[in-house]
């Protein structure tokens, strides 16, 4: 028998079992896709965006394919969290997953109000940082495209967390490593990459933008190639571990984004079209990591750097 | 409810641009409820949400029109071939209430409709179908072959008569003042059934579409609005529905 | 006979028989196409960028495909502008199709130069502006992430050209909209938009970025949302008519960035797959306008804008 | 130079993991020049470029092997259905030079080497062939179907002797330093033909593969580095190649 590739994977302090977790939003608060997905398998699960209060989201309709991938305005419709906590982290925390809740607000004071209460609750292994929501009170400039506001917020979360703070970068910025290195400045544990890109599709025969919403976020694995130049980046240019994200859908994917710099994985899209796809994935990544050479997920993070050559070397970009 | 693969045993052409696949489901089969619906693998990123048009043993079926590449890929699978499926999924439509009941269909909201006749053979059914035009006035023969004479109508009057399933609705209900309502079809025609039903005071259960992405109720995308003040904003036609009763969405008052 | 869809588009002042032109850097300098083409049917035609002198471009390989995407690291290889003179403008002038030259730099004074060099050639309709290309001497900063340094790139060749300035914004920043408004107030006749996204594709078996390059530019229909996202925001917020393009492939797809705004579009990637995109969209273009309601291209442009909603008044984004 | 629209006519297996599809193709067939390639629509993006194998009367062959989406997606298309290609591009090899001439083949190299074999009955050819392994040393018996007895070697010794075919190159040099060659191949392959041809003082013609766009020289995506000093940076494989004699690549000295 061939040696079975060790999967272990780590961020920052985090161990988890596989690099593979469900991606926020995509997974509800985890009772939804029970009977589909054998929960205890995954590498870990990022749930819902939670805010202080509860959000309301955007009219419908809310999604919209696209060649390769995916329109969405939810809108972070959420419960706010103190239902979350009453009525969702009872069975997260029953599920002996590692759990990371992801962190929603429209103030740096929103923001610290939820990682306050989260606080107080046990379960959960890391926050998720989601900082390219909307901020209404800067008149719709998001957290997550000026590096001064990506400090002040995470720094607010990170005081108040007691646990490691994941960012999660928008690719939707020429400032993503300014970003990024604004959130390790002010304690981020982990960066997570990317969040959608933001999109529209017009609906031909209505005459309007398909989504209630108007424009939505693009996911799937139409994005890809951009997820992958975001990690590459990001894990070379800044000091913190790197979760990837962006059109996985087969362990080959995850294998590209673990070589870009990635330390683990998300899954998000793909779970819509085959709910099995983050078990597959974990399936099947062993034979990819043997097939290319690797021994272990470990071996593969960062291979894809060039060995003591950095992007500034690198030539014009096209 | 899991994701299955299943096996097409017929392909049927019941209309011109509709399709009508018949799967072998054992396991599925006797567990389904009229109204529940499949999310069935398509081609593309996103399932397509498709409603059980029959039961028949162990076979069951998928009665869409082409509107689109999904509905399009669907309707080019050959007998042989297995479709995969996730289902069943949400909340159909509940048992015959006493008194007679109007089954309202709209276009490809009628597969259900039929369904549910075909699992209550026993009720007291009126059946009113409606649509754009003939060719798109589906399952007429079927609700004959239950010894069922619906009432059509079409918006160009091309078959039965010219204008909105909603008339023949109003119609009926002079004659059947105790009647209640399963409807399925678009979202104006079921507005117009909310509020018919209403001013008659009278139960009504309405089966709704809306653009899906997870169908289990994790994504939150499917969502229509609950009544003005009442317990929830939005309501998932995924998980919640895809049938309501009116006043989940409607509120107790009049509309 | 039903009356035949009027497809004159106009963009400012210039006058096109159709809507549909090739987009810049995918149909060369016009002859490599010109067995399989039409090339008199085109709306028009943007060549590939020009540069005050020769351009060496990147080490191959040069392109890598993805999914509904291409990923493309040329760096913007070019003779110079004197050998374009010389060598490509005859046969273009020749053709009798409206001609844009996209104009390259490093540096102000490089676009500056290549404008006032075209200035003195007959022949060609308008300049197209890329600044979306790196701006070395600004230490890798772009022209097109930067308010400032587009209006100073822009008036330079406003200044000089003696014809339309069109500018080619890039997406990959969150102030398209300020950059938009700097080509506006510098002068600009019309925008184009969008370039490519920065992407990367890693190759598995290399264990390096797949491109000679490095990161590239993804296009094709994996990033029409973003274009028309892009498109129907500019097209609303500056008072500019625009050039819309990224993954058109269909006279559908041609009707969503009119529909979106875009006065005019561009097919670029398309023309790979089937040399005959363009005319294809353009044939198809009169029933696709029918079927939808449009006795003509000038209905359709910017139908799907709301009437007298401003963006602001959006809900939030997802 | 154009698209067209080519019924596939037979579809052959020589190997493993290889197919080579025959296509009607009138009049391409009599037009074509061993080394010229045809761009091919293969289910994606891009188009993918494939050399002309051999050609039957109005027929022409595409030999490859299955390595990606796009040869899988070829792989799957069956007798009867058309393929969509561009072509015929690019410059090919010269007729035979006077003297003993050698065809050097790697791999999927040696598809368009047949061709020219096929093509020059009468010229004085040595045929050399390296493969990695037993599997994908191809065309052996078409080439002894003309009468020729190609020399063979594998990486692994499967087939032939064990080594590179430039290892047999080098020898055939000692019997004929009159020579010249035709190469095609992976470029490792094809720098080692060019220091072998350029020690020995011979004119060498080497065939390149690289990623394409266009196909036609328009997007500047297939470039291949001209010899330092030389005429240009950059030569596209699409159009100046995919044959390049040696000199344009690897100048006039010793490589
Ligand atoms: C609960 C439910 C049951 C349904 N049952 C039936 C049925 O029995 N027969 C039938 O013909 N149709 C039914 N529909 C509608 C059917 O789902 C759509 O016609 C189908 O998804 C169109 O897919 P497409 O790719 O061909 O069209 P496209 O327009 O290309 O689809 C693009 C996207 O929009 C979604 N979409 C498009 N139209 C609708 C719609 N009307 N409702 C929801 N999503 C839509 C698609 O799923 C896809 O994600 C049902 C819808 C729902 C929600
Ligand atoms: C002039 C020329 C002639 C060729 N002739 C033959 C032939 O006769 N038989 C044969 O088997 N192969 C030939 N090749 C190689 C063939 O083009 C590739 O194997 C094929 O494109 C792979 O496509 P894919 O989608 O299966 O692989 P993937 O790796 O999935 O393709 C991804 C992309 O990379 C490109 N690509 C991958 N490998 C190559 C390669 N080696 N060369 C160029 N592009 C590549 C593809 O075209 C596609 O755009 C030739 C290449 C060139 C340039
Ligand atoms: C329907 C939907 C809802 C999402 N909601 C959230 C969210 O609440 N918080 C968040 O950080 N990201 C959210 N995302 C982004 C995903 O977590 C992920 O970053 C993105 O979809 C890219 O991954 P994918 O291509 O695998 O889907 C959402 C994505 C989708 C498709
Ligand atoms: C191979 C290639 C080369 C390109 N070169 C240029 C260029 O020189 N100047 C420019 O402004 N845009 C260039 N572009 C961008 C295109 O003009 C266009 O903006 C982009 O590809 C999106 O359109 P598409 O999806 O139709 O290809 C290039 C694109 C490709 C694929
Ligand atoms: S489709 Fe995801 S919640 Fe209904
Ligand atoms: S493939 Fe476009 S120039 Fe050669």
């Amino acid at each position: 028998m061939t040696p079975v590739a060790d999967l272990t994977a780590r961020v920052g302090e985090i161990v988890l079992p596989n690099p593979v977790l469900a991606a926020s939003g995509t997974f509800g608060f985890g009772p939804e896709y029970q009977s589909f997905v054998e929960m205890s398998r995954l590498g870990g699960i990022a749930v819902k965006g939670v805010a202080v209060e509860p959000w309301p989201g955007n009219p419908p309709p809310r999604v919209w394919e696209t060649p390769s991938g995916l329109l969405n305005s939810i809108g972070l419709q959420n419960p706010g969290v103190e239902a979350f906590i009453r009525d969702d982290l009872p069975f997260l925390r029953a599920l002996g997953v590692v759990l990371v809740v992801n962190v929603i607000g429209h103030t740096v004071d929103e923001y610290r109000r939820v990682s306050e209460r989260l606080a107080r609750e046990s379960g959960i292994a890391a926050l998720e940082v989601n900082i390219s929501c909307p901020n209404i009170k800067e008149g719709g400039m998001q957290f997550g495209h000026d590096p001064e506001r990506a400090f002040e917020v995470v720094r607010a979360v990170v005081e108040t967390a007691g646990r490691p703070v994941w960012v999660k970068l928008s690719p939707n910025t020429d400032r993503v490593l300014e970003v990024g290195e604004a959130a390790r400045s002010a304690g981020a544990a982990a960066l997570s990459a990317i969040n959608t890109l933001v999109g529209m599709a017009i609906d031909l025969d209505l005459r309007r933008p398909a989504l209630g919403g108007g424009s939505g976020g693009l996911s799937g694995p139409a994005i890809r190639p951009v997820g992958v130049r975001v990690v590459y980046e990001v894990s070379r240019r800044i000091g913190l571990p790197v979760v990837g994200m962006g059109g996985i859908e087969t362990a080959r994917d995850a294998l590209e984004y673990l070589m870009a710099g990635a330390s683990a994985v998300m899954v998000g899209t793909a779970t819509f079209g085959r709910p099995d796809a983050m078990t597959r994935v974990i399936d099947e990544l062993p034979d990819a990591l043997r097939q290319y050479g690797f021994a272990s997920v470990a071996e593969a993070v960062g291979a894809a750097h060039p060995r003591g050559r950095t992007l500034e070397g690198a030539p014009d970009e096209y | 409810m899991r994701a299955v693969r299943l096996t097409i045993v017929e392909r049927r052409a019941p209309a011109p641009e509709h399709v009508e696949l018949m799967v072998d489901a054992k396991d599925l089969a006797g567990r389904l409820v009229p109204g529940q619906f499949l999310h069935v693998a398509a081609g593309g990123t996103l399932r397509r949400p498709l409603s059980v048009s029959r039961v028949e043993g162990a076979r069951l079926g998928m009665l869409f029109r082409v509107v689109g590449a999904g509905t399009a890929w669907l309707a080019e699978r050959d007998v042989g071939e297995t479709v995969d499926v996730m289902g069943p999924l949400g909340q159909g439509y509940p048992p015959p209430p006493p008194g007679p009941l109007a089954l309202v269909g709209g276009g490809v909201g009628i597969p259900p409709l039929f369904f549910y006749a075909q699992r209550w053979p026993d009720a007291a059914l009126s059946v009113l179908l409606g649509a754009r035009d003939h060719d798109s006035l589906i399952m007429v023969d079927d609700f004959r072959g239950l010894g069922l004479r619906p009432g059509l109508c079409t918006d160009d009057g091309s078959r039965g008569k010219r204008g909105r399933v909603t008339g023949l609705l109003r119609d009926w209900f002079l004659e059947h003042p105790d009647g209640s309502v399963m409807a399925c079809g678009p979202a104006p025609m079921l507005h117009e059934v909310a509020r018919l039903t209403a001013a008659a005071g009278r139960p009504a259960w309405l089966g709704f579409e809306q653009r899906m992405g997870c169908g289990v109720g994790a994504c939150l995308a499917c969502v229509v609005p609950g009544a003005p003040g009442g317990d929830r904003v939005w309501y998932r036609v995924c998980t919640d529905g895809p049938v309501f009763a009116r006043e989940t969405l409607y509120g107790e008052g009049r509309p």
